[in-house]
């Protein structure tokens, strides 16, 4: 995949030397960095591997995920707040994941802190076993279980 | 404004002075601290307020807040920072060696 | 108009930080202060954005940054005080 | 109006919602029953807040200055990596340190993990 | 070409040889070589006499420090000449006695190296015309005084002589030297022959009597008069060579040379007169008064020195009432007094001189000075007796010894004094007469005491550790001779007069035309007149006195020793060192907390007092900049947490709120548009706060604070007061807008300095310098803090770690 | 069960890596927009303060074997000899001179002894803070 | 170029920072400093000397004319100080390289005494007030760690109380500084003295300059002295003797400076505040000088007393006086060095510290013993020694002024001075012998050396005063009459 943004690169640096022009300008490396793109995605089956941008894509993806749980966890958490009558059930449960490694982990367990009504409070020593607080240990366990999911699969199209 | 801040500064000096009257040598660092805390303001707070654009030329447009007496608390805190750094450490080997952190117990041995 | 509603939010972020405040005087846990802590270093960069717009500068911009990078590590520093005693270990344990 | 101004209204709304956010926020640190619920005000509430404001921030020099702040971005971008990593340690150091949780709370699969011998 | 300098250098210059030489006179005793000294210096001195008897002095200077007007400028005229020729005669005498007296086990050298360094000293003294050359000669005596009698300094009383004849007379001499620095404001000179000639202008001068006061303080302190006696006593714990010359011929008449010296400035003064004769009286009646009770014959020599010291300082005072006239026939005869105690000056020193001679005889053979021990050494010490026959009946004033010349005419003084007209002295000058009398009688009783006590009646052989017998022929010469000129000068006072005394006389009394005039001639046999009545009176109570000497001794007793002035000393300074160590551990209690009290309480005191006082407060809220709803919240929040810190239980809550307003500030920096500020006050306050942090793992936790409640409301209301005086003047300087900052020159940054960033410019360029310090203070800092933590050592072992 | 701190360091080793290009950044730009030597140099020492936070310290030793104290020595040596330097031209000490250059890739850039000086303040307060909390972290354990 | 008068406080500096790289090579590092030393003394006598033919000499940093920029400013006091400073140091050093040890002097030593010394210079030649606090700074910090050194409990205890008080007369400082800034809106000394002049001194600025007297007292041990007996009793011999020669002098020097130059326009109040803080640190001093029997507090005592006593100068304000102080700084700076060489040689020696514990060491140690004696004289103020000059000049000012009771004080105290040294002379260096020979401890040369030669100064300063007199008269010239630095400073761009 580094071979793909080399090549990019190259694209680019072709691109402005073509032009010729009196100074280096960085827009006219820029346009021929798109350039670059548009050739890679229609050439990127002859490498025999993915589109390199496609895991920009998921990352994308995955930020987009990021955002809407935590606009959805801060909404439901200043309604927790608001609720003029309190009656939530706190507790720590666990869960135990199937991805591995420091930035899998490390990145599903940011996505289940910022989970609404979750927040990951130990990681065991073997990593694959989260503790997690939530403010409501009935709701929060059925929720986190719903997205975990959806999140694994999330990372691991970046990851893997 | 000012006067704001200076009563601000009053109450920190206060407070600072009765941290520093204390026994107990955190509370006499946290105090020398705090006061110096209020000192850096105070520096601020006699070259004139709030009057005059951030000092960088190319950002803003004249007038200018007073720069010197920004650039001289940006020396004090500096300085203040290396003072704490060595008195906080100078607390604990003392009380390390000497088994106390409270001044009262630091009288020294007296003579005759 | 707009700089009315800034100076709104002003008002809002500092109450923020007076009732953070209040945690920290009160805890009663030390985690509570911690907690009180960082919420009240996240809110006072809030402020110093709304304070460059009022101001109508970019030089507080560094600032937000810092700000946010030194929350961060006061709030490392602190947790691991509170966990462990220690903020620096010689060897972590695994 | 012009788009700009709408545009900068805009911005300043998000400020605006930034800022109620923070105070009900903050209100939760007062509210909730112990550190555990108090953590998740903060890393959650206080997160978007201050989000919100940066991101209103940004707008804003973006249409009024046409300055797009490299800063700003790297701020929220920091505030989002750093937020949940400081509630987890929080958490993590509050427990570890014993603090009880609330009387309400149900479960605690951690205590025979961390402090067997209590049990 | 000849110079009085030299005379006074040489003693120093072979004082300053002989620790490194005296290892070469292993074979002969080190004053062998040490008598060259004085003889040489007096008989150079002699050959001037005959230039000197004619009127001629000798002036000679090198500068010294002529800045300050300081310069070794030293005068030869007849009064420096008599005491010249005391110091380097006696001086001759008493090293010649040395020589027999001290065996080669003492530490020679040191010996005679002060006493050349006394020599030198005193030499300085009595020729300088430099007050502050003077006085530095004068304390060099103090000096070499203080190390003669801490000569055996193993000894306590020697040690405890030394220092309380070193602090008096050194106080003294401190007095004087005010007296000295006064004379000069007055006259701008430092040169006593300009001050004599310039003084009368400036005796209405408000200086005048306290400078008067404080050089007649160094000369009574120096010449051992009352109350100033009681060092001399304790100076006889040195070797008696040197008794007999510092404390009873040289050193103790620096004092008298002095008055006689300062005569001219302040005689015409109705205080001089007053205080130095009743001084002197005072003196003279006690000393004689205590010497009888005396049991230690040195002990009973030196209270009758300072008795003789006292009748000579009373001839000075009386003399001086000549000038209250002027030069005029009648007046002469005033003159007299002086007369006769510049001639009892020399015989003293040579019947005293003698006398301490003779004592040290007796204590070096038979090894004491006690009179209850000795007795009957008339038979087995004839000559030794002889000399101590001479000596004590020239002192009881007999005879045909010059002690009776001087006494009569000391006697014939203090009749004249009673005619005078002024200063009340036709009511009030019988006292002199009368005191004179009463001291004569009791100086013949001591005189008795050592002939009777001593030398005659039944020998106590069993008393004394060593047999009884003459002393070494070597160390009987000094005592003869001076016993011979006690004799001799009784039959040849006239030629003492005239070449000696008589230009002395011309010293004292510059105004008074020729000298020979108030030279008059001393003769034996007056006729009858009082004096010679008076002396009969002498003899006859003095030796009824002396015969009932048993019943009425024990009016002695009745002093209570509680309330003497030694008492007074030694209880002044035991009670000083108890005293002040209570004093001063009071306040210097080792708290940090009360010290810190203190300066609180100055700071208070003297910036709000002077505040208030001065009404330098004012205060004008209008030209303050407009402030914020969320501004004066964030104050509050800063309000709310230092105050916290004050209860906060926890060391770590107390840190956190530290923490809070450091980030306040920060905020106030973006405020007030200080964007740098901001920047490193966040940075550095997160540091510190981890620096904290560290610290507290080596720390324990802090406990409630333990001071009594009063202790906090006083802390609490320094606290209040030092904060408002922060803020009252803090205000007071908003209001004062007199002038611009100099800061609108760094706005031109960019073209000067090439930084847009005027506070970066300003720290790396207008200011650079200070940064530069910064650096380096930190850099102490953080060195330290890594020397104190890595590099200290260990308890157990003391290798450091590298 | 033993404390897992793979959230932290993952986070940390991005994170350090942003600060680190921040302060580079910080102290660069001093000399028209806030920064400087200064606070250029307290970032990266925070940047370092993390990575001990996160790890320990014989790992931060392995990965930067370096004795700080000597950094913070070489910092000094370096703020004070550009002062030097202008004794040797014969300048007021502590001169500072600026001047503009068109270097490729930088465009038109402003080189100046300052940027010397201020190195050597970086330096210093770097090899300072680092070494004060070193000394006090390794103390007794 | 002027470049030569910012070589006092650059070349520690660097040294020290080179030392600090040289750590292992103990030789070295005691050559180096030594040579530093004796360098700095060299061209601090050059300079001293091109002062008496130039005028004064300042150098602008960078370049920057003042009043904006950062000054040293080289008058003959402040070189005379500087001299005076760095000889010192050079001696108080030999002394230090047998009785430091090297445990010590691998603990940085030798970088701290430069560091030390640089922040002395510095303060002496400094003409801008805040870069005055920065120098400042550098001396505390380095005293700060000095006093530490090798930290055994007593340093410990004591140190504390020295850096806190310390600390809050910094932060004091800055409040002053705070405050003057805001009314006259400057930093440069000559600057100031000119506004201040031209506003007429008023209430407020007259209250501030009771502030800066305040700070500087603290530094000074003018009164407020409470640190000083306890932290100059604890360090190291040479660290301890260092203290005593220079800490105080550098607050000495600012309340010289501060109300010779700036506030001198109300003698009335500052002075006679001085005047009185000076009588009642002399008092205290004397009571505190004859109060104990541990060597080290009388010592420590005595340099309260001197304190007291050069601030007379100040407070009587005549050009006599103040000159009369200038020698007396000067001598004190030699023969306070000397008094704890020896105190700390004795301790040393003997491993006691009372003066009841110790006796007789004349027979053991007589060059010790001598010394000792030179030493009490020189200090009692005993001609011809160093201190008499200075001591009879102050007496003369305070009479032309009619400061009859300073007058009284100041010579009293040389009474107790004298009384009090005559204690431990009489109690330790005479007496009953009673180390025999078997146990007595070898006198290192390297010790007795530098005690011998500050008795040579102290016996050459007071016989040659002419010497140095033309520098003094024209320090104490340029002290009473400002004008003379403010033109100096300021001339051709008011
Ligand atoms: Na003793
Ligand atoms: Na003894």
């Amino acid at each position: 995949m580094p071979a793909q943004f080399l090549l990019n690169l190259f694209i680019a640096f072709l691109w402005t030397t073509l032009k010729d022009e009196d100074e280096l300008k960085m827009t006219t490396f820029f346009s021929g960095f798109i350039v670059g793109i548009f050739i890679i995605f229609l050439m990127h089956r002859f490498f025999g591997t993915q589109f390199y941008l496609r895991r920009l894509l998921s990352i994308i993806k995955l930020i987009f995920i990021f955002i809407s749980e935590l606009a959805q966890s801060s909404i439901l958490i200043s309604k927790q707040i608001l609720n003029p009558r309190w009656d939530l059930k706190p507790g720590i449960f666990t869960y135990r994941t199937e991805l591995k490694g420091d930035w899998e982990i490390t990145t599903l367990a940011m996505l289940l802190t910022l989970t609404p009504g979750s927040v990951v409070m130990e990681v065991n020593p073997e990593g694959d076993m989260f503790y997690i607080h939530a403010m409501d240990i009935e709701q929060s366990k059925a929720d986190v279980l719903r997205s975990i999911t959806k999140f694994e699969k999330a990372i691991m199209e970046v990851t893997r | 404004m000012e006067t704001l801040i200076i009563t601000l500064i009053g109450i920190l000096v206060a407070v600072a002075t009765y941290l520093i009257l204390s026994r107990n040598i955190i509370r006499i660092i946290l105090g020398t601290a705090v006061f110096s805390h209020a000192v850096h303001l105070l520096i601020l707070t006699m070259g004139d307020l709030k009057q005059g654009n951030v000092p960088l030329l190319k950002e803003a447009d004249a007038p200018y807040a007073d720069a010197l007496p920004q650039a001289l608390i940006l020396t004090a805190i500096v300085i203040s920072f290396a003072v704490t750094a060595f008195i906080l450490v100078l607390a604990y080997r003392t009380y390390q060696d000497v088994g106390t952190d409270d001044l009262d117990e630091l009288r020294g041995a007296k003579d005759e | 108009m707009i700089e009315k509603i800034l100076l709104v939010s002003l008002t809002l972020f500092a109450i923020s930080i007076a009732i953070a405040l209040f945690r920290i005087i009160k805890g009663p846990s030390m985690p509570d202060r911690a907690v009180a802590l960082d919420m009240i270093g996240v809110n006072l960069i809030s402020m110093i954005a709304i304070i460059s717009i009022v101001l109508k500068t970019k030089a507080f911009l560094e600032a937000i940054l810092i700000l946010g990078i030194l929350a961060f590590i006061s709030t490392i520093a602190i947790s691991k005080y509170i966990e462990r005693g220690a903020i620096i270990e010689h060897k972590s344990d695994n | 109006m012009s788009t700009s101004q709408i545009i900068e209204y805009v911005a300043v709304i998000i400020i605006f919602l930034g800022s109620i956010m923070s105070v009900i926020s903050a209100f939760g640190i007062i509210r909730l029953p112990d550190v555990y619920t108090r953590s998740h005000a903060a890393t959650k509430s206080s997160t978007v807040a201050v989000l919100l404001s940066l991101t209103g921030a940004f707008i804003h020099f973006w249409v009024s200055e046409n300055f797009i702040s490299v800063r700003l971005i790297l701020g929220i971008l920091f505030v989002f990596l750093t937020a949940p990593v400081s509630g987890h340690l929080l958490t993590r150091a509050a427990y570890r340190s014993k603090v009880k949780l609330t009387e309400n709370s149900s479960d605690d699969a951690l205590k025979e993990v961390l402090f067997p011998e209590k049990k | 070409m000849f110079s009085v300098n030299l005379v006074i250098l040489i003693p120093f210059i072979v004082a300053a040889l002989l620790p490194l030489t005296y290892r070469r006179f292993k074979k002969t005793h080190l004053g062998w070589f040490v008598l060259i000294v004085p003889i040489a210096l007096f008989v150079i001195l002699a050959r001037l006499i005959p230039s000197v008897a004619s009127g001629k002095t000798y002036v000679h200077t090198y500068e010294w420090i002529p800045t300050l007007d300081f310069n070794f400028t030293t005068y030869l005229d007849g009064l420096s000449m008599i005491f010249a020729l005391l110091i380097t005669g006696v001086g001759s005498l008493v090293i010649l006695y040395s020589i027999f007296y001290l065996s080669y086990k003492e530490s020679l050298q040191h010996f005679y190296c002060y006493l050349l360094l006394f020599m030198g000293a005193m030499l300085g003294v009595v020729f300088s015309d430099n007050l502050m050359v003077l006085y530095v000669f004068w304390e060099l005596t103090s000096v070499s005084s203080f190390l003669l009698i801490a000569f055996w300094n193993h000894r306590q009383a020697s040690r405890f002589g030394a220092q309380k004849a070193m602090l008096i007379t050194v106080s003294g001499g401190i007095a004087m030297l005010v007296g000295f620095i006064m004379l000069h404001t007055m006259t701008g000179s430092f040169s006593i022959r300009e001050i004599i000639s310039s003084m009368s202008e400036f005796s209405d001068h408000a200086l005048f009597i306290p400078a008067m006061i404080l050089v007649l303080l160094g000369a009574f302190t120096k010449s051992a008069q009352f109350p100033f006696h009681i060092w001399l006593p304790d100076a006889m714990e040195a070797p008696t060579p040197v008794s007999a010359y510092l404390h009873s011929a040289t050193m103790v008449k620096a004092g008298i040379y002095l008055v006689a010296r300062f005569t001219p400035v302040f005689g015409a003064d109705e205080v001089w007169f007053w205080v130095v004769s009743v001084v002197g009286m005072i003196t003279l009646f006690w000393g004689s008064f205590n010497a009888v009770r005396q049991t230690d014959l040195k002990a009973l020599l030196a209270f009758s020195t300072i008795s003789q010291l006292g009748l000579i300082m009373s001839l000075l005072g009386l003399g001086s009432i000549a000038l209250q006239f002027g030069y005029s026939a009648d007046s002469v005869l005033y003159t007299q007094a002086t007369f006769a105690a510049l001639f009892h000056l020399i015989n003293h020193s040579t019947f005293k001189g003698a006398l301490f001679m003779v004592v040290g005889i007796l204590d070096h053979e038979l090894g004491t000075r006690d009179v209850r021990r000795l007795g009957g050494l008339m038979t087995f010490m004839p000559f030794t007796f002889t000399v101590a026959l001479i000596g004590s009946l020239s002192m009881a004033g007999l005879p045909p010894f010059n002690g009776f010349l001087s006494k009569e005419m000391f006697f014939a003084a203090t009749v004249h004094i009673m005619e005078v007209d002024i200063f009340s002295l036709p009511s009030l000058g019988i006292i002199f007469p009368v005191v004179a009398w009463i001291a004569s009688v009791f100086t013949f009783v001591y005189c008795a005491v050592i002939v009777f006590k001593a030398f005659l009646g039944n020998p106590q052989p069993e008393k004394l550790d060593k047999p009884i017998h003459e002393a070494p022929i070597g160390m009987l010469i000094s005592p003869m001779i001076l016993a011979a000129l006690v004799v001799g000068i009784f039959f040849f006072p006239n030629l003492l007069g005239r070449y000696i005394l008589q230009p002395a006389m011309s010293s004292i009394y510059p105004t008074f035309g020729e000298a020979a005039d108030l030279t008059p001639k001393i003769s034996a046999w007056h006729g009858v007149n009082p004096e010679l009545l008076m002396t009969i009176g002498v003899i006859i109570v003095g030796a009824i006195l002396f015969k009932l000497l048993k019943l009425w001794k024990p009016i002695y007793g009745l002093l209570s020793s509680r309330f003497t002035f030694n008492a007074l000393y030694s209880n002044l300074l035991a009670s000083s060192i108890s005293k002040s160590n209570t004093i001063t551990n009071r306040y210097m209690n080792g708290l940090l907390r009360h010290y810190l009290i203190y300066i609180f309480v100055f700071f208070i005191v003297t910036v709000g007092g002077y505040l208030f006082y001065s009404r330098a407060f004012s205060f004008d809220i209008s030209t303050n900049a407009s402030f914020r709803v969320y501004e004066v919240c964030l104050v509050a929040i800063m309000a709310v947490a230092a105050m916290s810190m004050l209860f906060a239980k926890s060391r770590m809550t107390a840190t956190l709120l530290n923490g809070v307003l450091g980030y306040s500030i920060a905020i106030f920096f973006v405020i007030f548009r200080a964007p740098d500020l901001a920047l490193t006050q966040l940075v550095v306050e997160s540091v510190t706060t981890a620096l904290f942090l560290l610290a507290f793992s080596h720390l324990p936790d802090w406990e409630k604070e333990k001071l009594p409640k009063g202790t906090k409301v006083v802390n609490g209301i320094i606290s209040v007061a030092v904060g408002l005086v922060v803020v009252l003047v803090g205000l007071s300087v908003v209001d004062f807008n007199q002038f611009e900052p100099i800061s609108s020159y760094f706005e031109d940054a960019y073209e000067l300095a090439g930084g847009a960033n005027i506070v970066n410019a300003i720290l790396g360029d207008f200011r650079g310098f200070d940064t530069m310090l910064e650096v380096v203070v930190l850099f102490i800092a953080g060195l330290g803090v890594y020397s104190m933590i890595k590099l200290r050592t260990k308890k157990e072992d003391e290798n450091i770690e590298d | 069960m033993k404390i897992n701190d793979v959230i932290l360091r993952t986070i940390s080793r991005i994170v350090v890596f942003i600060i680190l290009t921040f302060g580079v950044y910080l102290f660069l730009s001093g000399h028209n927009t806030p920064g400087g030597g200064f606070i250029g140099g307290l970032v990266l020492a925070s940047a370092i303060v993390l990575l001990y936070l996160s790890t320990d310290i014989e790992t931060v030793k392995k990965s930067l074997p370096l004795d700080f104290k000597y950094v913070a020595a070489i910092g000094v040596l370096l703020a004070t000899s550009t002062g030097f330097g202008s004794i040797v031209f014969g300048v007021p000490f502590m001169s500072q001179t600026f001047a503009y250059f068109d270097l490729p890739v930088f465009g038109k850039t402003e080189l100046t002894t300052v940027t010397i000086f201020e190195a050597g303040v970086a330096l210093t307060v770097v090899g300072v803070l680092v070494t004060i909390i070193l000394s006090i972290s390794e103390d007794g354990g | 170029m002027n470049n030569l008068i910012v070589l006092p406080l650059i070349i520690p500096i660097i040294v020290g920072i080179i030392l600090v790289f040289l750590r292992p090579y103990v030789k070295w590092q005691r050559v180096i400093s030594l040579i530093t030393m004796i360098g700095i003394a060299g061209i601090s006598l050059f300079i001293l000397n091109r002062v008496q033919t130039d005028g004064i000499i300042r150098l602008d940093f960078a370049g920057w004319e003042p009043p904006f920029g950062i000054l040293f400013v080289a008058d003959s006091f402040a070189m005379l100080l500087v001299l005076t400073a760095s000889i010192v140091t050079a001696i108080c050093l030999i002394h230090a390289f047998s009785s430091i040890g090297d445990k010590h002097e691998k603990m940085y030593f030798y970088p701290f005494v430069l560091f030390l010394v640089a922040g002395v210079n510095g303060s002496f030649l400094t003409g801008d007030l805040f870069n005055l606090f920065v120098c400042f700074e550098v001396m505390l910090l380095a005293s700060y760690v000095l006093i530490t050194l090798g930290g055994t409990k007593p340093q410990l205890r004591e140190s504390i109380k020295y850096v806190v008080i310390n600390v809050l007369a910094s932060w004091f400082f800055l409040v002053a500084l705070a405050y003057l800034y805001g009314t006259v809106g400057t930093l440069n000394m000559a600057h100031i003295s000119e506004r201040v002049a031209e506003s007429g001194q008023g209430p407020l600025l007259t209250t501030i300059s009771i502030l800066f007297l305040i700070v500087f007292s603290l530094k000074a041990g003018l009164l407020l002295f409470f640190w000083l007996p306890g932290s100059y009793s604890v360090p190291p011999t040479a660290v301890a003797a260092l203290f005593g020669a220079l800490l105080t002098k550098v607050g000495i020097y600012a309340l010289f400076r501060t109300f010779t130059l700036i506030f001198y326009h109300e003698p009335l109040i500052s002075h006679t505040i001085i005047g009185i803080m000076a009588g009642i640190t002399l008092i205290v001093g004397c009571i505190g000088a004859i109060a104990f029997k541990d060597v080290r507090l009388i010592v420590s005592y005595n340099v309260v007393i001197a304190v007291g006593f050069i601030m007379i100068g100040l407070a009587v304000g005549t050009e006599t006086s103040i000159a009369g102080s200038i020698y007396y700084v000067i001598h004190d700076m030699i023969a306070k060095a000397m008094l704890f060489l020896l105190a700390g040689t004795m301790i040393y020696l003997t491993g006691k510290s009372k003066i009841d514990e110790m006796s007789g060491l004349i027979r053991n140690y007589p060059v010790l013993g001598w010394m000792f004696f030179l030493v009490t004289c020189s200090l009692a103020g005993i001609p011809p020694l160093s201190g008499f000059v200075g001591k009879i000049l102050v007496g003369q000012g305070a009479i032309e002024s009619g400061s009859y009771i300073l007058l009284v004080l100041a010579f009293i105290s040389s009474i107790v001075v004298l009384y009090s040294l005559l204690r431990i002379f009489l109690n330790t260096i005479f007496g009953e012998t009673i180390i025999s020979l078997e146990d007595e401890k070898p006198m290192e040369m390297g010790m007795i050396i530098p005690i011998v030669l500050l008795g040579i100064a102290t016996i050459s300063l007071g016989l040659g005063a002419e010497v140095i007199s033309s520098y003094v008269t024209d320090a104490a010239h340029t002290l009473s009459n400002p004008s003379v630095y403010i033109d100096a400073v300021m001339g051709g761009n008011k």
